[in-house]
């Protein structure tokens, strides 16, 4: 039997791997989206893993929208990127410093 | 007449008030010549009726009275009325008030035609003569104020009458402004009065001075000072305010920058007497307070001598009336420090007469002479201008005190009565006085014979339209030149040597300062009176007087330039009226110009407005200019920042 | 023993997939390589009887999200551009990062179990049917939210298209508000020419 | 109808100000003048039922109207008056018609957005005086802040967008600091009601603070040195009608403030910290006396003037605990009090009138500069005329409303201390300085320049405009007890509370 802190653990490296990639990948916005999806799936582990050992369906349908507004985000974050693609002719996040105060 | 006397004063009051008020808002529809009947009318009847009250009330026996008309104000334990008090003294002033008033309302008729303010004019007086009788017939503090302050607009507004002179702004400017630092005295004493007696209403006030009588009132920490007494030097600061009374008198001479019935109405016969008759009606308060009479002593003795002097040195005939003014004033005030009240008072009617006389004189001179006021054109007009000449002669030998006429038996009476005062600060002002008499007549037959004698110097323009002023203007210098001569000897008697005098209980004396009545020991009639002021020495002294007058002026006309050079330095001093002008100008206004412009541009506009205002708006851009350059606009930034938040947020949960 | 087998390689797999998703150069890469990732984990959600969530994260996720991103990364014209530089500059704070963040976690979650620790699933039975309690709930309890993410997803397809849509070229179309705000001297005007000359 | 008076009188200005703006654009202006007119001129006789109906001689709130607003935190649309809000709502009403009247030909652009404002500010100025839920009060009283930005943004001058920012911050930055001491009253009595606040314990270091949050609030509004600076610049940009209702209603909010809020609730406070309310007065009249002096726009003039003037109505309203304290009677302080009430009402007028009479100059010339300016009085007399009367009337002289309450608070002043009155009596010297000094640059002497020369004298409505607020200066004047009637309970009731301790028995 493989006890809840190992699922956790393994949720927790996916979300530090992620968090690391958003460090790391300061160039390229497609990646950092990757990155957020990544961080997401981290939460949804967390999420099952809870449900399950809990018996409680809650954390389940938690991540049921989770995932549904994960796929909006991405399907609404790639449309700007496209958008902004058109625009500027770049996706370089160093270019993109229009808040810059 | 079946009219109560309550009646009476109501008519009194407000015939005036109705005539100021139809010829100021219907003027212009009026015309020049309803405007003033309606004026004249209503000053008529209310000079009638105030005959009938004063006589009723003074000769008659009607009883002494005071009565509300309404309440003005109730607020708490205090309640403040308007009313009147009808007896001898407010009876006296309202008859004298009202008989000036009506007399330079006729004149004005002749010395304003033409004017195009005319209907203005003539509600101005009417005002003036409304506001003056509240004052006089006040039976409170408050009305008495009221009254005061209207004076004092209404005299503003007269001054200032041909607004599109500057001087004349500038002159009625000042007049307001300094009778405004009298009135800021005046209403302390009021307040002081509210304060510590609970009331403002005359009655009960001077019922209470025997309890207070030893108050003491602490200003400033380790002294006490009789509350009585504070409360009559801050009142007198009002009345030197309004009588002009040095430091306080520098306003009246700029003041004859308004038409000439106005310098004989209001600063020569009636509002500038309006302190001399406040002190006479505080006198149960006066007499608690030595300290005060003496004040008042040495002030009006001090302004009884010295303004006289700058009287030697003018020019401007109405300005030599002006300072006559302020020296006689400062008789009267002296004559209160002395508690010789109803002397003063007497001077009071007399100068009135005598004064108003000489300035109306005086103004038809100036009409003849086409508004020039400079005596070194004039000479000689005593051939074109006989009726005016004789009047002002009696003027002035009523002003240099010359028997039988009318001043003579007033001043002589206040000099006596400086003379046997004891307080402090007595010595001093006798001779004062004793010096202003040769003074007064020194300056008064300068002008005369500047004016009337000597040779012909006005101009041949001026010379051809010369002549003898019209009837409505010569009519009131007869009409006062008969007072200026009977006044004095009908009614010294009455109103001096007689217990109870005319003015009976309104004015009050303490045995320990009652001069007069010492002085009515030695009374023995009229001749006898009147003997006696020939062999006195102020007699002689005015005499003096005139003939240094008539031997610089007339004989020797090359003495005052002699003079002149010989005494430089008093010369100056003089021409420089002690320098007073001079010191208002050069150092309170300006220093208290550049007291507010430096409140203003650096205090308020720079300092607060400035710094605090705005640089507090400046500090939240320059901060945020600062903690702008956090935002890159990176968004890796933005998320190296969250990452670094969710560490430190998680260090914080797990240490 | 088969199951901690097949958890501890799809934990590897995940694990490593992730660490290739952040590492790799070019973005096709990292895409597949996501891809992997998300099938691994659908394996460990299966594991714990979570066999609709792990079916439709394979579905969705790999089958739309990730299709979606490749094509977005081949339409981009992403040549040229230089995307990776600094990786060796920034590798050192996102070791930090990584090990601070997994020592956190991991300190957090070994020592206690939540009193879970050896609680067995008691639903290991063949009647267990996580579809079919999952939709009693979701039909029932959670229908308002089920509906308004329906309604999420339907703004969200809205939202890109008319993010990204440019228009149609070419299309002939009216304006009605031309042709009604049209006035009669836009139709019609008088223009003087000069006559031709005869010839 | 009594039931629901109050109602009618805040909302009617406030729908009927609706209303105008329907009329649009500057092609209806003539509507929109008469609309706002008509709506102004019902509130003005809704107010003859007002004070009919009112009941001088009792102390509680009349006209109450006490609706459910908001159940879960006790807020409640709760109005109602006593004599002091009386009064300022009739002046309310009066101003705001004096107000449509005078800009009827000043006004040309927008005029209905205009008209709008000013019938809403009205509705929204009666609200603050009636409400007795501090909620609803604040609503009301931060809501005027908005058709006032407005008018001095839109209609003002040409630093006009740097007075209304300025004008808006100061005021809000002052209100925010009081919805934190009602929300800390609201915790401790469990209602926003201000009878409860009037009822609620309080120590004294939580009755100085709140004090402290209420004086910077009201001091702002009144205001007070040196939180002063706001006001001249928004009364030179704001139009003539917006200068009107500044000084004549904006200022006295901010006194009455004191008088509902801080005086009842917290009067230990009071007692401790009177000092500084009266030092501060006694700098507005002597310091701000001497800047007007110094003042080159007419306009700065009479708005440091009204700062000057408004020092002796809050100097009224804090003089009550020395006066009590020196004389142990209550019945010495109610002049203090109803001096400044007077002072305010009367200020209303003198200033208010000016104002006009500079907004009229304005129209004509373009030009506030008192050196632009020079014998106005030959071509203007009849504008000179009313002008002298409120320069007087300004200048404190007796006949005049502005006497009274001067004199009241002076003459009360001295049974507290010397020096106060010493102090506050220098206003006679310096008002008529600074004011009769600009009346005579202004008024008097030649024509200065062809600008005047080209001035014509006013006529019809400006000379009814004008007529009724001299009758209303001479009518406070001569007779003052006809306002004190209405106040003198409620002012007596107001002492009661304020010298009664709050302070928690342990």
């Amino acid at each position: 039997m493989i006890p809840l802190t190992h699922y956790l653990i393994v949720g927790a490296a996916l979300f530090s791997l992620s968090l690391a990639g958003i460090v790391i990948n300061r160039k390229n916005l497609i990646i950092l989206l990757m990155c957020i999806e990544l961080m997401l799936l981290a939460v949804n582990m967390n999420f099952i893993a809870f449900a399950s050992f809990l018996d409680n369906i809650a954390g389940e349908v938690f991540v049921f929208f989770i995932l549904t507004v994960a796929a909006a985000e991405a399907a609404i974050g790639l449309a700007i990127l496209m958008v902004l693609y058109r625009n500027r002719h770049t996706i370089n996040v160093e270019d993109l410093d229009l808040l810059k105060g | 007449m079946n009219l109560s006397a309550q009646q009476l004063s109501f008519i009194v009051i407000l015939a005036p008030l109705l005539g100021s008020l139809f010829t100021g808002f219907l003027g212009k529809a009026l015309g020049t010549k309803a405007s003033h009947r309606i004026a004249v009318t209503g000053l008529g009847i209310a000079f009638i009726a105030a005959l009938f009250l004063c006589h009723a009330i003074t000769f008659g026996n009607t009883p002494p009275r005071s009565f509300n008309i309404y309440t003005w104000a109730l607020s708490g334990t205090f309640q403040f009325n308007i009313g009147f008090t009808l007896d001898s003294l407010s009876t006296i002033m309202a008859v004298l008030v009202t008989f000036i008033s009506f007399l330079v309302h006729i004149y004005s008729i002749g010395y304003m035609a033409g004017d195009p303010g005319y209907q203005r004019f003539f509600s101005y007086i009417s005002l003036f003569t409304f506001a003056m009788l509240l004052l006089v017939l006040s039976n409170n503090f408050l009305q008495l104020f009221i009254g005061w302050e209207g004076v004092g607009l209404v005299s503003y507004l007269l001054i200032g009458f041909w607004f599109k002179r500057d001087s004349a702004n500038a002159g009625s400017f000042k007049a307001f402004i300094v009778n405004r630092i009298g009135d800021f005295g005046f209403l302390l004493g009021i307040a002081l009065v509210l304060a510590y007696f609970g009331t403002l209403n005359y009655e009960q006030v001077f019922a209470e001075i025997p309890v207070l009588a030893n108050a003491t009132i602490r200003l400033f920490p380790g002294t006490d000072w009789s509350l009585i007494t504070v409360i009559c030097i801050l009142l007198f600061i009002g009345a030197m305010g309004k009588s002009a009374q040095m430091p306080l008198h520098v306003w009246l001479p700029e003041s004859m920058e308004g038409p000439t019935p106005i310098s004989a109405l209001i600063h020569a016969a009636t509002m500038v007497t309006a302190g001399i008759f406040m002190i006479c009606r505080m006198s149960p308060l006066y007499e608690h307070s030595p300290t005060a009479l003496s004040v008042v002593l040495v002030v009006g003795a001090t302004g009884a001598l010295f303004t006289g002097l700058i009287g030697i040195v003018q020019y401007d005939i109405k300005r030599v009336v002006a300072y006559s003014t302020l020296s006689q004033l400062g008789y009267m005030v002296a004559g209160l420090g002395a508690s010789a009240y109803s002397a003063s008072l007497f001077h009071l009617a007399t100068h009135a007469c005598f004064k108003a006389l000489l300035f109306l004189g005086a103004g038809s001179v100036i009409m003849g002479m086409h508004h020039d006021q400079d005596m070194r054109n004039m000479g000689g007009l005593r051939r074109y201008m006989p009726i005016t000449y004789t009047t002002f002669l009696i003027g002035s030998l009523a002003l240099a005190a010359i028997p039988p006429f009318a001043g003579y038996y007033s001043k002589d009476a206040i000099i006596e009565a400086i003379g046997l005062t004891q307080i402090p600060g007595a010595t001093y002002a006798y001779i004062c006085v004793l010096l202003g008499a040769f003074v007064t007549a020194l300056y008064t037959f300068r002008a005369f014979f500047l004016v009337f004698h000597t040779q012909e110097r006005m101009d041949e323009h001026t010379r051809e339209h010369l002549h003898e002023s019209p009837s409505v203007v010569w009519l009131p210098l007869v009409c006062l030149a008969v007072p200026s001569i009977v006044l004095g000897f009908l009614f010294i008697k009455p109103m001096l040597y007689t217990e109870p005098g005319l003015l009976g209980s309104s004015v009050i004396t303490l045995p320990a300062y009652d001069v007069l009545s010492k002085m009515a020991e030695e009374y023995h009639g009229i001749a006898a009176a009147t003997w006696q002021g020939l062999l006195g020495a102020p007699f002689w002294l005015s005499v003096f007087g005139i003939f240094c007058a008539w031997y610089a002026y007339q004989k020797a006309p090359e003495t005052p330039a002699k003079l002149a050079r010989r005494f430089s330095i008093f010369y100056r001093i003089l021409v420089n009226k002690y320098g007073f002008d001079d010191f208002n100008q050069t150092v309170i206004v300006r220093s208290v110009r550049n007291l507010s412009s430096w409140f203003y541009f650096i205090v308020d506009t720079k300092c607060i407005d400035n710094y605090v205002v705005n640089g507090t708006g400046r500090m939240i851009s320059f901060l945020s200019r600062l903690t702008r350059q956090a935002q890159t606009g990176y968004l890796y930034h933005y998320a190296f920042v969250m990452i670094l938040g969710v560490l430190i947020f998680l260090c914080w949960l797990m240490i | 023993m088969i199951q901690q087998f097949i958890f501890y390689l799809f934990s590897a797999m995940a694990i490593a997939t992730a660490a290739m998703v952040i590492i790799s150069k070019s973005p096709v890469r990292a895409a597949l390589f996501l891809v992997v990732t998300f099938i691994a984990s659908a394996g460990l959600w299966i594991l714990l009887q979570a066999e609709f969530l792990g079916l439709v994260l394979i579905l969705v996720y790999v089958g739309a999200v990730m299709t979606l991103f490749l094509f977005v990364v081949m339409m981009l014209d992403m040549d040229g551009i230089e995307l990776r530089s600094g990786f060796v500059q920034y590798l050192p704070f996102a070791l930090i990062v990584l090990s601070v963040m997994l020592a956190f976690i991991i300190l957090a979650v070994w020592h206690t179990s939540f009193g879970l620790g050896h609680a067995n699933p008691s639903k290991e039975t063949a009647a267990y049917n996580n579809i079919a309690l999952l939709g009693s709930v979701l039909y029932t309890q959670y229908a308002y939210p089920f509906v308004l993410a329906g309604a999420l997803l339907l703004l969200a397809i809205i939202a890109a298209i008319s993010l990204t849509f440019r228009g149609t070229r070419n299309a002939k179309k009216q304006r009605v508000e031309w042709q009604v705000s049209v006035r009669a001297q836009d139709r019609l005007y008088k223009t003087s020419m000069k006559n031709e000359k005869r010839l | 109808m009594h039931n629901i008076l109050l109602s009618l009188l805040i909302w009617i200005p406030i729908i009927g100000g609706g209303l105008v703006l329907f009329t649009g654009n500057d092609k209806n202006a003539k509507q929109a003048r008469v609309i706002g007119l008509i709506v102004s001129c019902l509130t003005l006789l809704l107010c003859i039922p007002l004070v009919r109906g009112f009941d001088p001689h009792i102390y509680t709130m009349q006209f109450r109207e006490t609706v459910v607003w908001i159940p879960a935190y006790n807020i409640n649309y709760d109005i109602g008056i006593d004599g002091i809000s009386l009064t300022l709502i009739l002046l309310t009403a009066f101003t705001t018609f004096i107000v449509i009247l005078s800009s009827w030909k000043t006004i040309r652009i927008r005029v209905a957005q205009f008209m709008a404002a000013f019938l809403i500010m009205q509705g929204l100025m009666i609200g603050v005086f009636a409400a007795i839920d501090s909620i609803l009060f604040y609503v009301f009283w931060e809501g005027i802040l908005i058709p006032m930005y407005l008018s001095i943004g839109i209609w003002g001058s040409v630093n006009r967008s740097y007075a209304s920012i300025k004008f808006f911050l100061y005021t809000f930055f002052g209100s925010a600091i009081m919805l934190v001491a009602l929300l800390y009253l609201y915790s401790q009595s469990g209602s926003f009601s201000i009878l409860s606040f009037y009822e609620v314990k309080l120590s004294q270091s939580a009755q100085n603070w709140i004090f402290l949050a209420f004086f910077l609030a009201f001091a702002v509004k009144v205001p007070m040195w040196p939180v002063h600076t706001w006001l001249p610049d928004a009364h030179t940009e704001a139009p003539a009608g917006g200068s009107v209702v500044l000084a004549a209603l904006m200022l006295k909010m901010g006194v009455y403030g004191f008088l509902r809020f801080s005086l009842p609730i917290v009067p230990d406070a009071c007692r401790s910290l009177d000092w500084l309310i009266i030092l501060l007065s006694l700098i507005a009249i002597a310091y701000i006396g001497l800047v007007a002096i110094a003042q080159q726009d007419m306009k700065k003039l009479i708005a440091y003037s009204s700062i000057a003037h408004m020092g002796f109505a809050t100097l009224g309203c804090f003089m009550i605990f020395k006066i009590i304290d020196k004389t142990g009677n209550l019945g010495d302080a109610y002049m203090s009090l109803e001096g400044g009430m007077v002072q305010m009402i009367s200020h209303a007028f003198s200033s208010g009138a000016m104002f006009v009479v500079v907004g009229i100059l304005y129209d004509k010339l373009h030009t506030r500069l008192i050196g632009d300016y020079g014998g106005v009085a030959n071509k203007m007399p009849i504008l000179a005329a009313f002008f002298m009367l409120f320069a007087m009337a300004n200048v404190g002289l007796p006949g005049t409303s502005g006497f009274v309450g001067e004199f009241m608070v002076i003459l009360s002043g001295i049974q507290a201390s010397f020096w106060i009155t010493f102090f506050a009596a220098t206003t006679l010297i310096l008002s008529a300085s600074y004011t009769l000094w600009m009346y005579k640059r202004v008024f008097f002497g030649k024509v200065a320049n062809d600008n005047v020369e080209s001035l014509t004298d006013i006529r019809g409505l400006d000379i009814l405009v004008f007529s009724l607020l001299g009758f209303m200066t001479l009518f406070l004047g001569i007779y003052p007890q006809a306002v004190l009637n209405l106040l003198h309970t409620t002012i007596g009731h107001l002492l009661d509370i304020s010298t009664y301790t709050k302070l928690v028995s342990l």
